[in-house]
């Protein structure tokens, strides 16, 4: 699945190692990229995904910006016409409503609007997602808002090594990319018990990380988990709660990884639907309109005469998402397990 | 273009950094009580100089001077002290109570004291503050119950809000406290648009707008200047530069030129810049311009120049990114001294009578943590109701989120 | 369907008079309810729906607002939460992604941050939907940006009956409400055939509109057409073009009027796919994360083993709104008519 | 709050609507030639008073007075007037195109030729505008092809944007021209990204932001001063206040006694205040903002002072808000008739060169005119593929658009 130019090291790295790692090897590359946002010069960012890279690039090219993610966006659609490549951190996804416009209206259809003339190669980091007890404001889930615009696309990485190489392409693609981080997988590959302590990203395979330059391709999903019985598709923190729950309720799903949502792997999505014949769709997010929804829809279309029983979603429910009732919102094992049997018939 | 200039990007940087000497020098601090009290309807224009001015009341002696001196009397300074105090010592319990695991996060306002209290202090019963998370002195400064306020940091079964919001965002309309909201800067534009409500319906009614530095340059403080300027509305609008946005120091929203204050000189709105760690400075000009918008005269914008003595929550480490020792050197002093010494220059109070109180305020605010504590901690103990989760989505809960209730099995 | 107060007097009026009589009915009966926007007060909006009213009630209930979106929709959840019931204008749905972040954020979550101490009881009017060559910023549909915000609801009302009786329950409603109003159909029940004069409201039999106070609530789906074949779930100017595909292709499909699209009449598409066993969804809207995804998800769930085949979805381009290409955008009756051949299996 | 005063909301309104007397008393127009010009590298304080002022270089009899007049020569002066005179003729025929069907909207930038051509002749190669839909005039100045613009206009088969885009909004990188946006103000904020950009590169390019006196109220403005002043970029920051926003007057964005050019106040950016129909003004000053960017010296906030003489767009009626004949009254002028009496006083220029002028360049507009109509109009004779409409979404075109394009059949 990746491009790896040629056997590398590997070096075992964090979600988070793996972010800033994607970014110095791309500044090094390519002075053309630029990395700003709040706090993330000096200090390198409230999550330390841009820790030293100030010192080492410069501050003209790591800086803090003012408050203002509109600012921050559109000052990055303008780098990017001039001809940078503009990596933009919103420091959480929930704070990047105030430049919905800057993106949607905008970077989405710079290039439709000049014929190509103009180009907005931006990626828009924000951690994403619930599970750090941040109420309703550092843990929500946009990614629909986005998939709904045509001219955007938007990645989602579920483990260290992916993260990497899928920021790396986001980087490289000409087109604005929004990238969005499990802020609860940066230290470990959360499974949805938050009672029991998280292990730790370097006990799991995906954290060996070819150090340098690799990429691997947007657009793709990854089978995270092989399986006969039924199809889950999820991303992100979702992934490793699907994972959890496979192996608690002992049937044998396949866990696609999304990996991006848009452009949408379908092969990979029809394939295994057609396989299994049973589909649960798994995010975060509130339900109604959704990607889940979008999911659905694509899969009834795709193999619906391969269907044995209805998709069920397991989401964030359509309320804001609360504090101290975080984990009864976030659909974690046992909820995922509780749609498996269902969709099993059991 | 032969012998053009090579461009460069200015960024602009904090006179310290770690391992750095603390150095303040940028900030003018001139004598108290020399800047000039103009009426109430003076032109904007005619004050353009107080934004660059910083009107001061209490001297280094302790002692209240010139025409900004406001005439209140002994009960209500040790009022002032006193809430103050409360404040600081409530921020040290519940920091303590955050690191216990009592609650997830908290947030401190240390050093910024005066500024909430002194202009509660001056508001009257039915005006309507849209408070930041950093001002709790709203609410102590009115003798809000602590236990409530604990109740919600705790997200306990007491908690009128049921555990739904963060901790201390708190939401109390009987006490002119707007539900306050984790997006920066958003309810600044609200407060302008609620004091457009009271002139539509021919009120007396007054709001008072916050924003700290940082958020200045979010778009919702431009759309609050505009409003603000054009339909005139009862409004205070108060920006509190307390140097310091998480790791990014003022100078990023506002360039390193140029203060908050004169924001409001685009706008043809007065606009004042005020030691905000000067209780009776606080008191007085927020006195001033809330009598200008309960009089129609409109918004009145003020810069408080304090700084943010604590880190910025308890998620936050400010030695990573600012001298360990920069609040020693912050040359306003401390609010709660200041006020103190006042009183004791006043001869209305001593050292031994403020140990008294601050053991007594100790003394309330654990009382209060522990009542609280009774009815729970975060997630443990009593709890607020899973079931509270689904509940003031809408006023009436619509069909598919019944059914999700019901899934959820609660 | 309606609740009207007792028999009264009707009107014939088009979409645009029926808006403008509902703000008017309002306003005369509730001195909470204020209106503005740009270009509203003195001048009576771009689309003149609220032509009169600054004289009639004074320019501290009808006024002009500046160029800030934002600042409109911010202001008025201030004036929600003293207690007024404003209603202000955007003045395109394009135009109201500037103000997402107050909406999404602020509107859609208070009564919930502030556990109903503080409301936003506020209508957000916005004319919607393509079909004047309006291009990418005058044609969007941008609905379901809004049905995925736990605490909104949104409304598209079809025809000037439904407009007024919508617009104020609306008004009435202590919840934020988007209300889009598409603005094809100001001036009569525009079926997609761009190239034929439109019929005019007054031959449309929605368009005898009771005078005073009435309301039509908020959640009700219409069956706008009865059918037996194949169920089309539309709302808007869809509902009409629905219909001209049902009589074009002599196909008897049952056209629903969703009208209120959250909260959504599930119990009204329920008992109509389970009657027909097929359903198309339309909508003019980009099709990846639209408001079709949600309907499909919700149809498949409800009715899937009652499906005789995949719902389809007929929905504009994932592309930005053309301009030249205006009608090869627009979701016609020809594109409607193949979906319903294709939906039967002819 | 007994004796309080009842609030009312204050909604400014113009001086004059229809059936009423024009008014523009409110605007002082200060003889020309008697605002001072400062050094390039002054200090945005130390200029304060001419965001107030307006400078202003023809007077009343045409001569060209005061420090501001710049020094050009003969065929720089004839080439102004003849780019201002081609774009009104430009606006006269496509407005006549609109009314016959040719295309579905066009606006007209009547009134205001000065500002976007002058400014452009100021700006060199490389540099880039970011204009609103009103400035035409920024091609036009570099002889631009007019039938390539007409293309564009008519969405016809030779139109380069292939009928994606609506009419006039064009973009032409090598003119130094960004894509239009119908999006208010977005592009004011896109520009200073641009501009540091150019500084991050340590290149030597300007960049020019265009906005209206109307959408000044949009958070990107704010946006783009808060980054302007902190970064201090190269970018002359334009605002063009024709005095109305469709039937919105320029008060409702501005309060009715503060004005554009100040904002740059809260900012410590330059602002000047200028008269936009005075072509040696607009020049001028423009070069002098230029400079000033080129030197590393940072953004300059300049508001042009013009009127919008013709409606919003073809949509558009203002004799439903404002007077019919307000136009008449205004007391700047018109910039073509400005620059013509100065060529004429200056001995270069005469009645019968103008009608000649006038005439040939009509009929080169007739021209280009004819030949864009013979590759289509909109919706007539020769088109775009509709498959266009499934281009430039992305770079490579998706599986699912693909999918679509396939089921669109085209
Ligand atoms: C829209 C938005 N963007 C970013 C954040 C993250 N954030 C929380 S506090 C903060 C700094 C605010 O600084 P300032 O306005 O100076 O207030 P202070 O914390 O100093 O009181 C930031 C960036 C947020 N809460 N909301
Ligand atoms: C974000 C946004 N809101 C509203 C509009 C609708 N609109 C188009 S032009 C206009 C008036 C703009 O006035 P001004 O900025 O003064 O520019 P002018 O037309 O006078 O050149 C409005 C409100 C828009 N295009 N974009
Ligand atoms: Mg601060
Ligand atoms: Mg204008």
């Amino acid at each position: 699945m990746s491009n790896r130019e040629a056997e590398t090291e590997t070096k075992n790295m964090n979600m988070i190692e793996a972010i800033r790692d994607a970014l110095d090897v791309k500044m090094a590359q390519d002075d053309n990229v630029v990395v700003f946002g709040e706090d993330v010069g000096y200090f390198g960012g409230v999550f330390r995904a841009t820790e030293g890279l100030q010192a080492k690039y410069g501050k003209s090219r790591c800086f803090d910006a003012p408050i203002s993610e509109l600012g921050i966006i559109g000052a990055a659609i303008g780098m990017g016409a001039y001809g940078l490549r503009p990596v933009p951190e919103i420091q959480f996804a929930d704070y990047i409503l105030p430049a919905y416009d800057q993106i949607a209206s905008e970077a989405a259809r710079l290039r439709y609007r000049s014929s190509g003339e103009f180009i907005a190669p931006i990626t828009i980091r924000a951690p994403t997602g619930g599970g750090i007890y941040g109420g309703q404001t550092h843990s929500q889930s946009p990614e629909a808002l986005f998939t709904h615009v045509a001219g955007l696309k938007t990645v989602i990485p579920s483990n260290p090594y992916d993260a990497k190489g899928l920021l790396i392409s986001s980087i490289e693609d000409d087109d604005p990319v929004i990238f969005l981080e499990p802020k609860r997988l940066y230290n470990g590959p959360f499974d949805g018990h938050h009672d029991k302590p998280v292990t730790p990203w370097s006990e799991h395979q995906a954290s060996e990380v070819p150090e340098g330059h690799y990429t691997v391709p947007l657009g793709k999903a990854a089978i995270a988990r092989e399986g006969t019985d039924v199809t889950i598709l999820a991303y992100g923190t979702m992934v490793h709660v699907a994972k959890c729950a496979a192996e608690e309720t002992g049937i044998d799903a396949e866990v696609i990884d999304l990996r991006t949502l848009l452009p949408l792997d379908e092969e990979t999505i029809e394939n295994s639907v057609k396989k299994t014949g049973r589909c649960i769709v798994v995010h975060e997010a509130t339900k109604t309109s959704g990607f889940g929804a979008e999911l659905i829809a694509v899969v009834q279309e795709l193999c619906m005469y391969h269907l044995e029983a209805p998709i069920i979603r397991v989401t964030g429910w359509d309320t804001p998402y609360p504090h101290a009732q975080e984990w009864d919102y976030f659909p974690g094992p046992g909820r995922v397990g509780d749609a498996l049997r269902k969709v099993m018939g059991e | 273009m032969s012998n053009d200039t090579q461009l460069s990007l200015h960024v602009p940087e904090p006179s310290s950094r770690p391992g750095d000497k603390p150095d303040f020098s940028h900030i003018e601090v001139p004598a108290a009580g020399i800047v000039r009290k103009p009426n109430i309807d003076c032109s904007p224009a005619s004050i353009r100089d107080l934004a660059f001015d910083m009107i001061r009341v209490l001297d280094d002696k302790g002692t209240a001077v010139g025409e900004w001196a406001p005439e209140v009397d002994d009960a209500f300074l040790l009022k002032g002290l006193q809430v103050m105090l409360k404040t600081r010592l409530f921020d040290d319990r519940l920091f303590m109570s955050q690191r216990q695991g009592k609650t997830s996060i908290y947030v401190q306002c240390r050093g910024e004291e005066a500024i909430a209290c002194a202009q509660r202090m001056a508001l009257s019963k039915g005006d309507m503050c849209f408070p930041t998370y950093r001002q709790q002195g709203l609410l102590i400064a009115q003798d809000f119950p602590m236990v409530d306020m604990i109740n919600q940091i705790y997200s306990n079964s007491k908690d009128k809000l049921a555990g739904r919001s963060l901790p201390f965002f708190y939401s109390e309309r009987d006490y002119g406290f707007f539900s306050i909201s984790g997006n920066l800067g958003t309810q600044f534009m609200q407060s302008v648009g609620w004091a457009m409500a009271s002139a539509i319906k021919g009120d007396s009614k007054v709001a008072s707008g916050w924003i700290g530095d940082g958020s200045t340059a979010e778009s919702d403080f431009h759309a609050a200047l505009v409003f603000a300027s054009t339909y005139k509305p009862p409004v205070v609008l108060n920006v509190v530069n307390n140097q310091w946005a998480i790791s990014t120091f003022q100078g990023i929203a506002c360039g390193d030129s140029a203060n908050f204050a004169c924001r409001g000189h685009g706008f043809n709105i007065p606009s004042l810049r005020v030691d905000g760690n000067d209780f009776l400075a606080v008191y007085a000009v927020s006195k001033w311009a809330i009598e200008r918008a309960r009089k129609n005269l409109g918004p009145t914008l003020i810069e408080w120049v304090t700084y943010r003595a604590a880190a910025h929550t308890t998620s936050d480490d400010p030695t990573k990114y600012r001298p360990a020792d920069e609040a020693e050197h912050w040359p306003l002093g401390d609010p709660i001294e200041r006020l103190k010494d006042h009183l004791i220059v006043k001869g209305i109070w001593d050292e031994e009578q403020h140990q008294a109180l601050t053991k007594q305020l100790k003394a309330e605010v654990k009382a209060a943590a522990k009542e609280a504590e009774s009815y729970g901690t975060l997630g443990k103990g009593q709890l607020p109701a899973t079931s509270e989760m689904f509940n003031h989505v809408y006023k009436e809960m619509p069909a598919h989120l019944r059914k999700q209730r019901q899934e959820a099995g609660v």
